[in-house]
């Protein structure tokens, strides 16, 4: 067993549980967000230490490292330490249990990453539930009633798809005596299985219990009450990481034990019909929302929808598409909620209508949150465009026009809720002249999510 | 002569109108003299240059072309042609307009946009000068278009006034429906000509040889006609021209009595080999031209604005020369005349009686002109008894009408009759009477002029009256001499201008074929009495004499002697009176009728609905839609955590149940 | 002989103790047929030759879970207002009804005789002691669960994290 | 040929951006915000002409650049001009040039203002540039952004406007037209053999026997069409385009009018005849010319009869210009080399004339603060010289001979009436050039009630142009004229590209 | 009648079902996690049976193995479940789920 292979996650996990040591001793608890980052960014240097071609596997090939996996890592890891700075101001709404509230994070991001990584179905389950443990109590962190049901919601929904996951995995368990991808692949590559029904409601399962990760319709119910309440970091936290995480392992699983031809055409169509729904229905909703981050919800069930186009796309560009376009979802969705965060802080309210003229009030973040939004929308020279091109392209590809006509009407769509809120911020006079201030480390996660 | 010339005699006006425009305006805007004399200065040359051109008779044709545009083998040349017609063009553009912009120096005297007018004036001539200039139909197009805006901008001279303002813009439109036509036209014939040209004469050629026929042909004939009409104001599209009598009235004389109007007729007998190679062109021009004739007549016998009277006059006269025009045409199609007789004859025709026209006409108008600067008004109802005010003026005036009414051995005589002689010989019979009722007719109303102008008691004027130029006027007083000068010299081409028939000068120069001696010459050429002593081998010039003679006769009856009376005459006949003073309702037809009722709360109102309701509305219920099922769908997030993991379980079955019954 | 027959007895036991969960309006009583219910899981897994799985299933479910519960149950003083069911409670019997329709026409539908495949799994005869192999399985150099059972530890790590900070009290500011 | 060698056409797209970018890190200053911008576009207009009078006539591609863009699928920077691109790069430069005078007077938020009006015009020159369909698309989109913010911002407020609608639905439609194209490239791309290309060069060269078609090619070109038929537009997909102009600030309207619908007839060329031989996707305009030009005729005589109804002096003009793009769509789709060149140049004649009008337009409203023809009359007398220019414009429009209407609508329809695309498209010809005759009409009956009739008092003391406006305006005009007289100037540089079309 | 695989997933399936009808039907959230404990344990089951069952004649443990670790995770769940729940009826003196939607729409 190589544990060098997994030198990412171990050393989240120590730095994990030294924030929750440090926190008993230190006073000025921005040492603990600063701590947490260096966490992240070791965790970073040995992912990227463990970059090469090919595949490595260690714990019984449990634990894949690969560049797609590595890729994840790194993609996840960004993502929350740009949380944690995002966060820096806001943890002061409950100056107790700052530590923990990193810590959570960090482990949450462990499992995550691990999601992305492993290649069997008892280590994809408990990872998720690594993940998704810590990302219940974050979410209802701030124990405030909007805080707490969103927790008790999330909490209560994702058990129950949890079981509707696992009732797939033993489906598939108990029709290829594995729990192991690979060999998954080669029991139906040998035949028998293929034709047997409960290979069929497996699937479903699985892409039901996945499916409540992505945020896809129709198990996306969840997703605007629980971003509304959760604490507004970890709303972005769940909106990108959680989804990437989700996306990693549909990717891995799907591909790799479900990727032989005869059955790809079946999930691919279910993807693509789900996708075609869930972008539609997201995006249609978004429309009528006046709390923004609800309305980026929506706007999130939507992008569910975009990246499973490139599901159903299978095949190299659609997989390097889905990538693609999660990295730049993910910068694009943190950047604006970054701003979001701090606008709100300042001015107490998630309502898009009192964001008026805010591009005055708060110039450079108006602009981020604005370019932000542009990306989501797919508007060159954001690089959402380019993301959505290549989603699209792949699809095209594999002779899905309908749903990249689809695809694209829906971009038109939600350029109208998108836009309402730049137009909001960018021509509205403001309420009040005051200058929003936006904080060193606000600054710097704009100026890294601008990248996007 | 060199071909530079030709281009000489185009650019002096344009040198004109760029120097006052861009130069005297901006710069010299306290001495509007200036650009008086910059016109005429260069018109003087241009008419000098113009002579030159004639005389060298010899050389014609002189071409000069350049390229304009080429896109593949599609080539657009430019070009400049000197030849008969065109030389005598020149002489009639140059001259009259030089003579009217002398004229103007009195008549503009003191009007705050001065250089305005003589650059809008030196633009108008410049176009009308390419018009004649042109060697194909895409140029004669452009400065068709040129003298249109140069007309629309004179006619909208003073533009604070509504009336001239909508003038201008009617006097624009309407004849831009026959332009469209005309544009029609012209590529109709490119594209039946072989190889594809636009130049006049190859298409002449083309016409006769037989290259171009048929319904293409005719179409394009018909196209060529219907810029005619328009701009020559036949009828259906006259309705502009007494309206464009808000202008200035010098711009009235040049524009709408001399020059532009006879461009239709000009640009017909340009292209006749073309008319003449189809029978139903060349009759519908004749049919036009004879309607039109009587048709304008008629409204002006009971006009009271003395310019109108003379704008239908004008109306009238142009129906004659295309009467003219057509029925040699219509002889040549049928077969009666040779080509190159006919088309030869037809042009003397036709452009014989536009030349004489353009010299009385333009004086006519001068002496309206010369009468309203000392009246203030140009209703006739107000006038009377300025013989003894205005004597020149009214020597003159009366010796335009004279010509005008036909009467020997004035120009209008000879012009006029070769027109009614072609239509009896040519024409249908129906086309002839109507030749005939309108000498009558014509003779009649200009006589009326006359006697309510000039006899009878000054009947006062009218301050304010609304159609006035802005001058003083107290007592009539005689007109100066710089406006009297020009209407001197017009009279004198008004008396000698149809002589030139005798030394066989302008028909001739213009026919240039030995045919005329077949039709013309036994009659022609001979002195005053000759005309009587033919009279039995040819009666036709004794008989038109007589009939203007009646017409003369009874105007003195009604409006000199009183014999009878005029009221009495209108409330007999008042329905016609009605009729004929509202001139037919055309206006009111096309106005509110067409324009107001049909098109534009009609159909532009359909399309604007449209717009508004179906295609605006198809794309704001999209969008309404969309927006409206999301707020509907949004119902269904009822925040009841256990209705959300229902879907989620009914979402497993739903998709199941799909996907086996899609499988 | 003896299996089917307890299996029979288990089965009917098993879903009225867990209707009875559902169904009973005192909570109470319900948290107790849930216990009920764990036991006879763990019955259940004995005719499956899990021995090892019966034992964890006393201790985890019925010691940590079952007792958890009960707590919570106390602590939330819910006893009065008992264990209503919701308005949504008969379309969530339909749709139970039709996952349950779904599951059971699949798995009837599948030729489970003809699927047997060879693994390489740890595996043992039918009538040994589980608890041994079961080790092996989760430590097994080549074959075993290590990662999971590492990511497990970390798993428990945080849920006692995130329960600690939400269960203390709200700081007083 | 040492122009090559600094990258002109790089130079000219950037230039504006640079410009962009260093007014919104270094200057604050309002009037040196003003006069950083006229530098950079002057650079940008000088630069375009130094390639105009270096551009070979005898047609083809040049000034080409090439390079790498996105790897793994082909995508490329790659630039280059041609004769239907050039007249397109100049006018933008042009118009992008005088939009900054024509701006002169925005006083609020003035630098943002000019960011976006200098990022605009990046954007669109960018469309005309782009030799890859990735690229290009990238263009297309990239104009939408500037194009919302100015209209939101700085359009017509209530109760006059709708600003804020009127950007909405301009994005909204674009983004509808560009959805449908995204598709349409993608499966043009899959349609190139593999490696595929977004190469748009190779791709009209290759021509039928070349591509390995995903789908029917008529599906792609509709696909792709329908984008551009958008932002010509093509009735019944106009309704953006009175609103938008309605509503967006003067600068905005002309350089919306003048190159922003041209990137639609620009793209449509492309589609149809690529360059110089076969369209991007070839062999299909031939099948629908018919139907196509159907449409044309409906935009024509539709929007001349809708503009006759308007009271707003730039909704008229938008409606007009709907109208005159009409002329443009039946010049491509009569498929014959003259009508095609006649298309081109309506492009380049539509976008100055409008453009101008649309300046006057822009100049009466600042004067008078009012623009609903009922409410204005008799400003000749107040504004000598804004009637005259406005005139000349309007007469252009109408296409008074001696003005490059004139000579661009002639082009247009003679090529047209020649085509033999499919039998009695003569009659649709006629038909289209009654809508000059419309056009005749609400011209001139706009030009009587604003400027002639009785001068109003309300309007005394209102002021003529300044020197800088008459500067713009009669830079227009000499334009305008230039081109009328001497037609060749451009056609030259046009007509090569559609030698292949009889 | 001898007892095939299909009898055990037939138990879990009605089990599941139950335990998914108590969670979807209840509104008392601590039943609701309760409803939930069963779901779990139904899967167990199969699980277990499929462990079984797979291989023929054999039993595989990796079946056992995930039960075990689904155990744990139902532990840890049951444990912020509850932790959440306190929270709620902290604030709202009240686990009825039905009271909780301050978040809809």
């Amino acid at each position: 067993m190589n544990f060098w292979l997994l030198s990412p996650e171990l050393s989240l996990c120590a730095v994990a549980l030294l924030v929750v040591m440090l926190d008993l001793f230190v006073k000025e608890k921005n040492v603990l967000a600063f701590v947490s980052i260096a966490g992240l960014i070791v965790s970073a240097i040995f992912a990227i230490g463990l970059w090469a071609p090919g595949q490595h596997t260690s714990f019984a090939g449990m634990l894949l490292v690969d560049q797609f996996s590595i890729f994840f890592k790194c993609l996840i890891l960004g993502i929350a330490a740009l949380v944690i700075l995002a966060s820096m101001e806001y943890v002061k709404k409950f100056s107790r249990f700052q530590g923990e509230y990193y810590a959570l994070v960090l482990m949450s991001a462990g499992g995550l990453m691990l999601m992305a990584s492993t290649g069997e179905l008892v280590s994809i389950y408990i990872s998720l539930e690594l993940a998704s443990i810590s990302l219940y109590a974050l979410v209802s962190f701030l124990r405030d009633p909007k805080s707490s049901e969103a927790g008790l919601k999330y909490l209560i929904l994702g058990a129950i798809s949890s079981a509707v996951l696992l009732m797939g995995m033993a489906f598939v368990f108990g029709l290829t005596g594995t729990t192991h991808l690979e060999e998954i692949a080669s029991v139906i590559a040998s035949g028998q299985v293929l034709r047997a029904p409960a290979l069929l409601l497996g699937l479903i399962l699985l892409i039901a219990g996945f499916g409540f990760k992505i945020a896809a319709v129709p198990f996306q119910m969840w997703v605007p009450d629980v971003y509304e309440g959760a604490p507004t970091p970890i709303t972005a936290y769940l909106s990108v990481a959680s989804k990437a995480a989700g996306f990693a392992v549909i990717l891995r699983v799907f591909y790799i034990a479900f990727g032989s031809d005869m059955l790809s055409g079946n999930w691919a169509m279910i993807f693509a019909v789900l996708g075609a729904i869930s972008m539609t229905l997201g995006n249609v909703v978004a429309i009528s929302q006046s709390n923004i981050k609800r309305m980026l919800g929506y706007s999130s069930i939507a992008h569910a929808g975009y990246i499973m186009v490139g599901l159903a796309a299978v095949g190299f560009l659609g997989r390097s598409g889905i990538l693609f376009f999660l990295a730049t979802y993910a910068l694009a969705n943190i950047g604006a909620f970054v701003s979001i965060i701090t606008i709100s802080n300042k001015i107490n309210s998630d309502e898009i209508g009192d964001y008026t003229g805010m591009a005055r009030r708060a110039p450079v973040l108006s602009l981020v949150l604005a370019f932000c939004l542009i990306s989501l929308i797919g508007i060159p020279p954001a690089a959402g465009f380019i993301a959505k091109f290549y989603i699209f392209n792949a699809a095209i590809q594999s002779g899905l026009l309908w749903l990249v006509i689809i695809g694209v009407l829906n971009s038109v769509i939600s350029a109208y809720y998108y836009l309402r809120v730049v137009k909001v911020m960018y021509i509205g006079a403001p309420a009040s002249d005051e200058p929003i201030p936006s904080s060193v480390p606000l600054r710097i996660t704009l100026a890294l999510t601008s990248l996007g | 002569m060199p071909g530079v010339v030709l281009l000489a005699i185009f650019l002096l006006p344009l040198f004109s109108f760029l120097f006052i425009s861009l130069v005297l305006r901006p710069f010299f805007n306290n001495s509007p003299k200036l650009s008086g004399y910059t016109i005429i200065g260069c018109l003087a040359a241009a008419l000098g240059l113009s002579i030159w051109v004639m005389m060298s008779a010899e050389q014609f044709p002189i071409e000069i072309a350049t390229e304009w545009a080429v896109v593949g083998d599609f080539t657009i040349n430019l070009g400049f042609v000197a030849d008969r017609l065109t030389a005598m063009m020149l002489i009639v553009v140059t001259g009259i307009s030089l003579l009217v912009q002398i004229y103007s120096q009195g008549y503009m005297h003191g009007d705050s946009g001065y250089h305005r007018y003589f650059a809008n004036m030196s633009l108008f001539t410049m176009s009308m000068l390419g018009l004649v200039l042109a060697s194909n139909l895409m140029l004669v197009y452009v400065f068709w278009e040129g003298v249109g805006l140069g007309s629309y901008l004179l006619i909208g001279f003073w533009f604070h006034k509504p009336s001239a303002a909508a003038a201008a813009k009617k006097a624009f439109i309407v004849t831009r429906f026959g332009d469209f036509g005309f544009l029609v036209g012209i590529l109709i014939l490119y594209f039946t000509s072989n190889p594809h040209t636009f130049n006049i004469a190859e298409l002449n050629h083309m016409a006769i040889t037989g290259v171009i026929g048929g319904t293409a042909l005719t179409v394009g004939a018909l196209g060529l006609f219907s810029g005619a009409v328009g701009k020559s104001a036949q009828f259906p599209l006259h309705t502009w021209l007494p309206d464009a009598m808000e202008g200035p009235t010098p711009v009235s004389s040049l524009i709408h009595a001399a020059t532009m109007v006879a461009a239709g007729v000009y640009l017909v007998a340009r292209t006749l080999p073309i008319f003449a190679s189809s029978e139903t062109a060349a009759m519908t021009v004749a049919i036009i031209g004879g309607f039109t004739a009587i048709f304008a007549a008629s409204m002006g016998l009971v006009m009271n604005d003395i310019k109108r009277v003379l704008a239908y006059s004008t109306v009238s006269q142009l129906g004659y020369m295309m009467l003219g025009l057509g029925s040699v045409g219509v002889a040549v199609a049928y077969g009666h005349l040779t080509y190159d007789e006919g088309i030869a004859f037809g042009i003397a025709v036709g452009i014989f009686h536009l030349f004489t026209h353009a010299f009385f006409k333009c004086l006519l108008f001068l002496g309206a002109g010369s009468v309203n600067h000392s009246t203030g008004t140009f209703d006739m109802r107000f006038m009377g008894g300025l013989r003894k005010y205005m004597p020149w003026t009214f020597g003159l005036f009366l010796l335009g009408s004279l010509s005008l009414a036909g009467i020997w051995p004035l120009a209008g005589f000879w012009s006029k009759d070769m027109i009614v002689l072609s239509a009896w010989e040519h024409a249908p019979q129906i086309l002839f009477w109507f030749a005939l009722i309108t000498v009558f007719m014509t003779a009649f109303y200009m006589f009326r002029v006359i006697f309510m102008t000039f006899f009878g008691e000054y009947r006062g004027g009218e301050p304010g009256h609304g159609h006035g130029d802005e001058h003083d006027h107290g007592t009539p007083h005689e007109s100066p001499l710089v406006m009297v000068f020009p209407m001197f010299m017009l009279g004198i081409m008004a008396l000698v201008s149809g002589w030139s028939i005798w030394w066989g000068g302008g028909a001739k120069f213009l026919g240039e074929g030995e045919y005329y001696h077949l039709h013309a010459a036994h009659w022609h050429g001979h002195g005053f009495f000759d005309v009587f002593t033919h009279a039995g081998q040819d009666p036709m010039p004794l008989i038109a004499l007589l009939v203007a003679l009646g017409g003369i006769f009874l105007a003195y009856a009604i409006y000199q002697a009183k014999w009878i009376s005029a009221e009495a005459l209108g409330r007999a006949f008042k329905p016609v009176h009605t009729l004929l003073s509202r001139k037919y309702y055309m206006d009111e037809l096309y106005e509110d009728i067409i324009v107001r009722g049909l098109l534009q709360n009609g159909l532009f109102r359909l399309v604007e609905l449209m717009d508004k309701y179906v295609v605006e509305g198809v794309v704001n219920g999209v969008g309404k839609l969309t927006t409206f099922s999301g707020s509907i769908i949004r119902r269904a997030q009822t925040g009841q955590l256990q209705l959300y993991g229902m879907v989620m379980a009914l979402g497993v079955v739903v998709i199941m149940a799909v996907f086996l019954a899609w499988k | 002989m003896i299996t089917e027959i307890a299996f029979w007895v288990i089965a009917v036991l098993l879903i009225g103790s867990a209707l009875a969960v559902v169904l009973l309006k005192d909570i109470f009583k319900a948290a107790l047929f849930l216990i009920l219910c764990f036991f006879t899981v763990a019955a259940l897994y004995i005719t499956l030759n899990a021995d090892f799985l019966a034992a964890v299933q006393v201790l985890v479910y019925i010691g940590a879970i079952g007792i958890l519960l009960m707590f919570a149950i106390m602590l939330t003083r819910e006893l009065s207002r008992g264990s209503p069911f919701n308005k949504l409670s008969l379309p969530a019997l339909v749709v139970a009804g039709l996952v349950l329709v779904m599951i059971v026409v699949i798995v009837v539908s599948t030729d489970w005789g003809s699927l047997q495949v060879a693994s390489q799994g740890v595996q043992m005869a039918i009538d040994e002691p589980t608890t041994g192999y079961i080790a092996e399985a989760l430590f097994d150099k080549n074959n075993g669960f290590v990662l999971p059972f590492e990511i497990a530890s970390v798993l428990l790590l945080a849920a006692l994290i995130g329960a600690i900070v939400l269960v203390r009290g709200k700081e007083k500011e | 040929m040492g122009i090559e060698s600094i990258h002109p056409l790089s130079l000219i797209l950037f230039i504006p951006t640079l410009g962009a970018v260093i007014i919104a890190l270094f200057i604050r200053d309002a009037k040196a915000v003003k006069l950083t911008a006229a530098a950079f576009t002057l650079v940008a207009f000088i630069l375009s002409l130094i390639i105009f009078i270096q551009f070979d006539r005898s047609g083809g591609l040049q000034f080409v650049e090439q390079a790498n863009w996105i790897g793994s699928i082909g995508a490329q920077y790659y630039l280059g001009v041609d004769g239907l691109s050039l007249p397109m790069v100049i006018l933008t430069t042009f118009l992008g040039f005088v939009s900054v005078f024509i701006s002169w007077k925005v006083s609020e938020r003035t630098r943002e203002f000019f960011i976006w009006i200098l990022l605009l015009e990046t954007g669109i020159l960018g469309v005309f540039m782009s030799l890859d369909l990735l690229l290009f698309f990238l263009f297309w989109e990239v104009e939408l952004i500037p194009m919302y913010m100015l209209i939101s911002i700085w359009g017509t407020p209530p109760p006059l406007g709708r600003k804020e609608y009127s950007a909405t639905k301009f994005v909204i439609y674009t983004l509808f037209g560009s959805a449908f194209m995204m598709a349409g490239i993608l499966s043009l791309y899959f349609s190139t053999p593999a490696p595929h290309t977004f190469d748009m060069v190779a791709i009209a060269t290759g021509g039928l026997g070349w591509l390995q078609p995903v789908m029917p090619l008529a599906g792609i070109f509709f696909l792709i069409f329908a984008a551009f038929a958008i932002k010509l537009p093509v009735f019944p997909l106009h309704t953006w385009l009175p609103d938008a102009h309605t509503d967006a600030p003067t600068a905005v309207s002309v350089i919306l009018a003048g190159v922003l619908l041209k990137m639609g007839a620009y793209g449509m060329i492309r589609l149809v005849a690529g360059f110089g031989g076969g369209g991007l996707v070839p062999g299909v305009a031939e099948h629908y010319s018919q139907i196509l030009i159907v449409f044309a005729v409906i935009s024509v005589l539709y929007g001349a009869a809708a503009t006759m109804r308007q009271t707003d002096l730039k909704k008229m003009i938008a409606y007009s210009s709907v109208s005159h793009m009409g002329f443009v769509l039946l010049g491509i789709f009569a498929l014959t080399q003259l009508s095609l060149a006649g298309a081109a140049m309506q492009m380049f004649s539509h976008g100055l004339i409008t453009g101008l009008l649309f300046a006057m337009v822009g100049l009466v409203y600042e004067k008078t603060h009012e623009r609903r023809i009922p409410f204005l009359g008799g400003l000749a007398r107040q504004m000598p010289v804004i009637t005259v220019v406005f005139s000349i414009a309007g007469l252009a429009a109408l296409g008074l001979p001696t003005t490059i209407g004139f000579a661009a609508e002639f082009t247009v329809f003679a090529g047209s009436y020649g085509s033999t695309a499919f039998p009695g498209i003569q009659v649709m010809v006629v038909l289209a050039i009654l809508g000059i005759v419309v056009g005749a009409g609400y011209i001139l009956w706009m030009l009587e009630r604003v400027f002639y009739r009785d001068p109003l008092e309300k309007y005394d003391g209102v002021g003529d142009a300044n020197t800088m406006e008459k500067a713009y305006i009669f830079a227009f005009v000499a334009l305008i004229m230039l081109f009328g007289v001497y037609p060749r100037l451009l056609l030259d540089v046009v007509s090569p590209m559609f030698s292949i079309w009889g | 009648m001898h007892l095939g695989i299909e009898h055990y997933l037939i138990l879990s399936a009605v089990m599941f079902c139950i335990g998914l009808y108590g969670a979807l039907a209840k509104r008392n959230a601590i039943v609701i996690l309760m409803c939930i404990e069963i779901m779990l344990n139904a899967v167990n089951i199969a699980m277990i049976a499929f462990s079984r069952y797979v291989v023929p004649d054999m039993v595989l443990l990796t079946g056992h193995v995930f039960a075990v670790f689904v155990m744990a995770v139902a532990a840890a769940e049951a444990a912020v479940g509850l932790a959440i729940i306190i929270n709620i009826y902290r604030s709202r003196q009240s686990v009825d789920v039905e009271q909780v939607d301050m978040l809809k729409w």
